[in-house]
């Protein structure tokens, strides 16, 4: 037999004013299994919870129903209550008599009845709750930063120096990611390589940072503060720790006339290289798809020539498996590929380059020296065409959003011609100039003003080659539409930036979501822009949507945050209304048949299969398992289990049946 | 093999050719064209212009008499009249209560069944896989292929190869054995209907097109639409002026160009209705590469104009 | 003769419908005291045999709301219920029972006369078509309590 | 005749399989399920058109699994439940030996879930169109007549849980039917539990239904049980593309989603 505790708040006049409060105290304190009940003007007061916690004692009460104001507001004040009166927390519900019934109705017996009835549903329902004790979670405080961008280092520098482990992967030979590429940044101008190189050997040398380059993650196990990763380290066909870096093989390599991917095909690299001069590591790897060894058996120049005797041709990819508690994703964006752009003969046409190749001709350590020359000959271009929105904003080619980095960066790409070529004149085609940020909008004054960059507002419907120039024909949206042809010795796209080539793959490894343009989505686009939907696993920089250097470096601090947060305590608390599969005696286990329909609804991937086996070590059953450290309680699963064989604490099956007998059974 | 077939006022008047070459070229393969029983007018420019439901049910009666018959296919081979079926099947098919509309307003059911085929599309469907092993003289030109703006859009409707920088007649052109070139104003506008109104705006247009192609070292402009011709073709002498040159190199239909391609001789294809003559330069023969039996060689390419 | 004052039932999701009915109650927006909520934590939750009960147990009409579509707190929870309703709606019609007597809505947490008007709605639509016969007759002709063996 | 027989027979010798599920003649000559384990029970093992019975009904039930590998005589509704089985992680690949029983006569192994895929491609596995008629003529009546329809049908009903049995898909250790904390279905067969009960088995099997007709055909009440799963699915492959029973590794169409599902009853 229950004894539960009714306590009827007036909250002043909000609820007594159309609700009779002793008389719904008084009506429910008849109810099989209400041992006390009594109302009062201000239960959320000091005196309120006195009276709460002082009830529970004297009458040994084993449930407590408050109805008052809504539970989203005072559940957890009236729990925290319970719990210090020494009742488990979970056994207190609230019934919402003042948002719910006493503000939105007249002051009539219909309103107080409603309000009986909703009191008397919750003491049904306590009558079936459980004590529940939160679930612990151990937390192992090591994080994993997929990525060497600026973002990724951002992070793992953050994380680092609160004093947890970090473990970095990233795929290319060296980090540094996008932004080692580029020349100069907007909208301070200051030299990318100079700000972000120091930050790279800071990654290097700090004790809390392991770094493994040429490597990818291919399995993600485990959950929140739990996971189990699995990296491959591809083979670099060289002994790290011999190998100091001098550099010799490089030059010696016979083969040299592979196209650099650091330069965007600008430039060539042999086939053992080191992506570029400020690398960290600082050492070479073998391609070998190019090299001649690897190719045709024989060549071997790099062993010979290495004072170290560091290669080793014979060298097979390695397995990492490490144990970390959080993730942070910041595997960065890609730009769009040429055959997108048929119109602009991009792919065709040897002077119609993008964003990022004209970064590396504006770079100090270019292919040119910082010198801007076409790549069809390497004369100087007098006139210049930057196209704003190649291919973004464009719903007719499937990419509706804004890439948000071209407006500035193509400013910044017409200042930096205009500084090297000084009698050149450069254009702009954009749709609108999207400048908001510190210092944005006059950065792109002081292009179009004190250098004179010629805006055209329009789009450019086509470019093709005549006489050896580029005709540019677009229209002048400003000027009435009228059509411009200009004759241009080289473009500039200003192409899409995309998710990351494997981005998709990658998603579905980590378990988090991705939206239609395989970005990976964040938990929630305001409040939570650096989680993901996956417990543990967060975002930082441009795989999550497009974003400028502050903005990567921000979002990275803040995954960092959030990775710190998750490692300041020993274990992680989580409230325990989460589903569970029963489990019953053997033969039978579990109702649970394993038909696994349940997997797919679940949003947290917290259904697991769970292999029964007989003492013989052989597999007797296969049952669905909820992990409490993923489930988030949202109980979709429980609806969908024919069996019943699902439920979920809080909003049981037997909780939710009580209540509608309640309700509807007076 | 039986396919219907939708003239539309311009095969019957001014691109007698264009319908004598497309007749010539699906005879050579095989192909019936059944021209739908009292067909009607698309509507063309103006009905769009003036009456939405006139818009709609002129085409929607067309396709409405095409489904009686049990004709699953239509050619529509003038990019206008392909336009507006096109543009008008889109429409009732996005809207029931439309297409309930215009099916009382024609009297006919209509139920959205017949697909649509431009020209290419047709040549597409019914030709191509046929088309290489039919080449007895190889069509040997630089030609520039035009395509115009009624074929490709819109382009969220028509779904054309590549809205831009359309691909397809540039590689039948280049299966009759001729050399499509990369050139700029492959959907830039003729001028279109201002043909009669404003001759010296399509000069200039048009004017822009020739010029582009000439430069290019093109021997022949091949298109796909009686207004694209007409302009480019009858409006001549006024481009000539305009660009203060003497151009005259050919235009000539895919279907002539195909035709020519088969073996038809140019009487059948109507090449001597052209305004500009169509006097295509007679070149040595190349050898056609045949895995089985050796083809005719034939060692003239004579054109009677 | 008494006005009939039908029993509705609103099966609601924790953050989006209770969270907006709760707007309702601070705005002071008046509506009918017929209706009564049951919380959940996701539509997703809500099994289709909780309808067959409430129908069962004497319910008039039925209210089942949750977040819009893509703002569900779970992220999809809403999408699973969705199809279940599609479903479930068609089987209810192929068996002869009044689908008009359930009102499925989307009712957010900032749509608190949304909510409002949900409730009145339905409660005027309910009063209309009148109590729900059909089932209360086989409902009550069979009621004898089973239940109460599960009522310790 | 003898040369499924002889099939069997090597099947059971070579002990590719244990038992073999297929048909025999009982008394009066009617035809029910055999498990041929030996020789001589493979010997009555028969096969003509009147076997319409789908025997996948047997794959998972104790009695039939405990003998050992399984073989069976598979109709088209039985090739469909096995790939229904396999996406809900009931049968993997080669665990059964399908011998397909055609309508021509002749008998076709499926060695793998890929061919029987590729053969379900190719073959009509729509409902009957004096079923399709049923539904049709169903739901051309008026809500209450519905109502009244169903009623009386339910009223016949005595719980004997035949239909259950029958089905392949119903193969849950604990039926919700038998669960009792708390108790959703009513025990005893009045209206409401009948309905209850019903209507729970029909959203149990929406979207896994693969229209056998065994519920309907294993009733002694002659309730036209089938119709109500029949009749969901012509609804969700339309608004959601999917149909039971056509691959190994379908996904349930009640457990996926598309953000832009069609429905016009939500306000």
């Amino acid at each position: 037999m229950s004894r539960i505790g009714v306590f009827v708040c007036h909250c002043g006049e909000n609820i007594s004013a159309t609700v009779n409060c002793e008389k719904v105290a008084k009506i429910t304190g008849e109810l099989k299994g209400v041992e006390f009940s009594t109302d009062y003007k201000y239960m959320c007061s000091d005196p309120g919870q006195t009276l709460l916690k002082e009830a529970i004692k004297e009458h040994k009460l084993d449930g407590v129903v408050v109805a008052a104001c809504s539970p989203r507001m005072h559940e957890p004040t009236f729990r925290k209550a319970c719990a210090e009166a020494g009742l488990n927390p979970f056994l207190c519900e609230m019934s919402n008599i003042r948002e719910h019934c006493s503000w939105v109705h007249p002051k009539d017996d219909l309103t107080t009845e409603k309000a009986q009835d909703l009191v008397r549903v919750m003491v049904e329902k306590v009558k079936k709750n459980k004590a529940l004790n939160s679930i612990k979670v151990p937390v192992t405080k090591t994080a994993l930063v997929i990525g060497g961008g600026i973002a990724g280092i951002q992070a793992a520098l953050d994380i680092a120096n609160c004093g947890h482990k970090v473990i970095m992967v990233e795929k290319q030979p060296s980090i540094g990611g996008h932004m080692s590429q580029l020349s100069e940044t907007f909208p301070t101008l200051d030299c990318s390589q100079c700000i972000l190189t120091p930050r790279m050997v800071e990654v290097a040398q700090h004790p809390n940072i392991t770094l493994h380059t040429y490597s990818e993650v291919e399995v993600v196990d485990g959950f929140i503060g739990n996971f189990k990763v699995k990296i491959r380290k591809k083979s670099k066909s060289l002994d790290e720790h011999l190998c100091t870096g001098c550099g010799l093989c490089t030059t010696k390599c016979p083969q040299k006339k592979i196209p650099n991917e650091f330069e965007r095909g600008l430039g060539f690299r042999p086939a053992i290289y080191v992506p570029f001069p400020q690398a960290v590591p600082n050492k070479p790897v073998i391609d070998r798809e190019n090299c001649t060894y690897y190719i045709k058996g024989k060549c071997k120049v790099c062993e010979i020539v290495c004072p170290t005797k560091a290669i080793r041709f014979d060298q097979e990819d390695e397995i990492v498996e490490v144990a970390v508690g959080a993730i942070v994703l910041a595997t960065g964006f890609d730009v769009l590929q040429p055959d997108f752009f048929p119109e602009y003969g991009y792919g065709k046409y040897k002077d119609v380059i993008d964003g990022l190749q004209f970064e590396r001709l504006a770079s100090a350590s270019g292919p040119t020296q910082g010198q801007i020359r076409r790549p069809s000959d390497g004369k100087e271009p007098k006139k210049i065409v930057f196209v704003a929105c190649a291919g973004s904003r464009d719903p007719a080619k499937g990419i509706e959003y804004c890439s948000k980095i071209c407006c500035m960066y193509t400013a910044k790409h017409a200042m930096l011609y205009k500084h090297k070529v000084h009698d050149g004149t450069p254009y702009v085609f954009y749709m609108d100039i999207r400048a908001g940020g510190k210092m944005y909008e006059e950065f792109v004054r002081r292009t179009i003003v004190e250098d004179g960059t010629h805006y055209v507002r329009g789009r450019v419907s086509t470019i093709y080659e005549k006489n050896g120039k580029l005709i540019v024909r677009g229209a002048d949206t400003l000027m009435g539409g009228i059509p411009i042809e200009i004759e241009a010795d080289m473009v500039v796209l200003a192409t899409a930036g995309v998710a990351n080539k494997g981005a998709e793959e990658l998603a579905q490894t980590v378990h988090v979501s991705y939206d239609s343009y395989k970005f990976f989505a964040e938990a929630h686009p305001k409040l939570k822009p650096v989680e993901t939907n996956t417990a543990g696993i967060f975002l930082a920089g441009a795989c999550q949507a497009p974003k400028d250097i502050p903005e990567s470096v921000a979002a990275a601090s803040g995954a960092a945050v959030k990775v710190a947060a998750l490692f300041s305590n020993d274990e992680l608390t989580r409230d325990p209304l989460v589903a569970l599969v029963n489990r019953q005696p053997a033969p039978v286990f579990s109702t649970c048949v394993g038909c696994f329909l349940c997997q797919s609804v679940c949003p947290y991937q917290a259904i697991e299969r769970e292999e029964i086996k007989n003492r013989n070590g052989e597999v007797i059953k296969t049952l669905a398992r909820v992990n409490e450290g993923l489930c988030q309680g949202c109980g979709t699963c429980v609806a969908l289990c024919r069996t019943k064989a699902i439920d979920i604490h809080g909003y049981s099956n037997q909780q939710v049946y009580t209540e509608i007998m309640a309700l509807l059974n007076d | 093999m039986k396919v219907g077939f939708y003239p539309g006022c311009s095969m019957k008047g001014g691109a007698r050719e264009y319908q004598e070459s497309v007749s010539a070229l699906a005879k050579v393969f095989d192909i019936e064209l059944v021209e739908i029983p009292d067909w009607n007018c698309c509507g063309a420019t103006a009905a769009h212009n003036l009456n939405k439901e006139l818009s709609l049910s002129l085409p929607a009666r067309i396709m409405a008499l095409a489904e009686r018959e049990g004709i699953s296919d239509i050619v529509v081979p003038c990019a206008a009249c392909y336009n507006r079926l096109s543009i008008v099947k889109h429409e009732l098919e996005a809207d029931k209560s439309l297409s309930t509309r215009v099916a009382s307003i024609i009297d006919l059911k209509y139920e959205g069944t017949t697909q649509i085929l431009n020209i290419i599309q047709f040549i597409d469907k019914y030709i191509t896989d046929r088309l290489e092993e039919k080449v007895v003289k190889p069509f040997d030109y630089k030609a520039a292929c035009y395509y115009g703006c009624l074929l490709v859009r819109p382009h969220s409707i028509l779904k054309f190869d590549r809205v831009e920088d359309p691909q397809s007649m540039d590689v039948l052109v280049k299966k009759a054995g001729g050399d499509a070139i990369d050139w700029a104003y492959k959907t830039e506008c003729c001028g279109a209907g201002m043909s009669v109104s404003r001759t010296d705006t399509v000069a200039r247009l048009s004017g822009n097109i020739m010029k582009d192609a000439v430069d290019r070292a093109a021997e022949v402009v091949v298109v796909a639409c009686p207004m694209c011709h007409s302009n480019l073709d009858m409006r001549r002498p006024e481009i000539n002026k305009f660009l203060n040159e003497k151009i005259d190199i050919p235009i000539l239909y895919i279907s002539q160009v195909l035709g020519l391609a088969v073996g038809l001789d140019a009487k059948t294809l109507g090449l001597n209705r052209h305004m500009t003559e169509v006097n295509l330069p007679v070149k040595p023969v190349r050898e056609i590469p045949v895995a089985k039996e050796p083809k005719k060689v034939v060692n003239t390419q004579k054109l009677e104009a | 003769m008494q006005e009939f004052e039908p029993k509705i039932v609103a099966f609601v999701c924790n953050w989006c419908t209770y969270a907006g009915a709760d707007l309702t109650g601070t705005s002071r927006i008046k509506y009918s005291a017929n209706v009564k909520i049951i919380r959940f934590p996701c539509t997703g939750r809500i099994d289709f045999m909780i309808l067959m009960k409430a129908f069962e147990n004497g319910a008039d009409g039925i209210i089942v709301s949750g977040c819009h579509p893509n703002d569900c707190h779970y992220s999809t929870g809403n999408f699973h219920a969705r199809r279940r309703w599609i479903v479930f709606r068609n089987l209810l019609n192929f068996t002869g029972i009044d689908t008009e007597r359930i009102q499925f809505s989307w009712v957010s947490a900032a749509e608190g006369f949304k909510w409002a008007d949900v409730v009145n709605n339905t409660v005027k639509k309910i009063k209309e078509i009148g109590p729900y016969e059909n089932y209360k007759k086989i409902a009550v002709s069979t009621l004898f309590n089973e239940e109460g063996a599960s009522n310790e | 005749m003898s040369e499924l027989i002889k099939k069997v027979k090597a099947l059971l010798n070579d002990k590719t399989i244990n038992v073999f599920v297929g048909y025999e003649k009982g008394s009066a000559d009617r035809i029910r399920a055999c498990f041929a384990r030996n020789e001589a029970q493979a010997n009555k093992v028969f096969f003509d058109a009147s076997c319409t019975q789908n025997l996948a009904g047997y794959l998972l039930k104790h009695e039939v699994k405990h003998f050992g590998k399984l073989g069976i005589l598979a109709n088209v509704a039985a090739l469909r439940s096995i790939m229904q089985l396999a996406s809900e992680f009931q049968i993997k690949d080669g665990e059964v030996y399908v011998l397909f029983a055609n309508p021509d006569g002749t008998f076709v192994e499926f060695n793998d879930f890929h061919s029987i895929e590729a053969y379900l491609q190719t073959t009509d596995t729509g409902i009957k169109a004096e079923e399709q008629e049923r539904i049709a003529s169903l739901e051309a009546m008026s809500n209450n007549e519905r109502w009244l329809f169903w009623n009386k049908e339910f009223e016949k009903c005595i719980k004997c849980y035949a239909c259950r049995a029958a089905c392949p898909m119903c193969y849950c250790h604990r039926c919700t039917t038998d669960v009792n904390q708390p108790q959703w279905i009513p025990v005893a067969s009045h209206e409401r539990g009948n309905l209850d009960y019903h209507l729970m088995r029909a959203m149990h099997l929406a979207g896994r239904c693969v229209n056998c007709g065994e519920c309907a055909t294993a009733c002694p009440m002659d309730i036209p049980l089938n119709l109500l799963t029949y009749q969901l699915i012509s609804p969700i492959k339309e608004t959601f593309g999917a149909t039971a029973g056509m691959k190994a590794d379908a996904t349930y169409a009640l457990s996926t989603y598309k953000p832009d599902d069609k429905e016009n009853f939500i306000i």
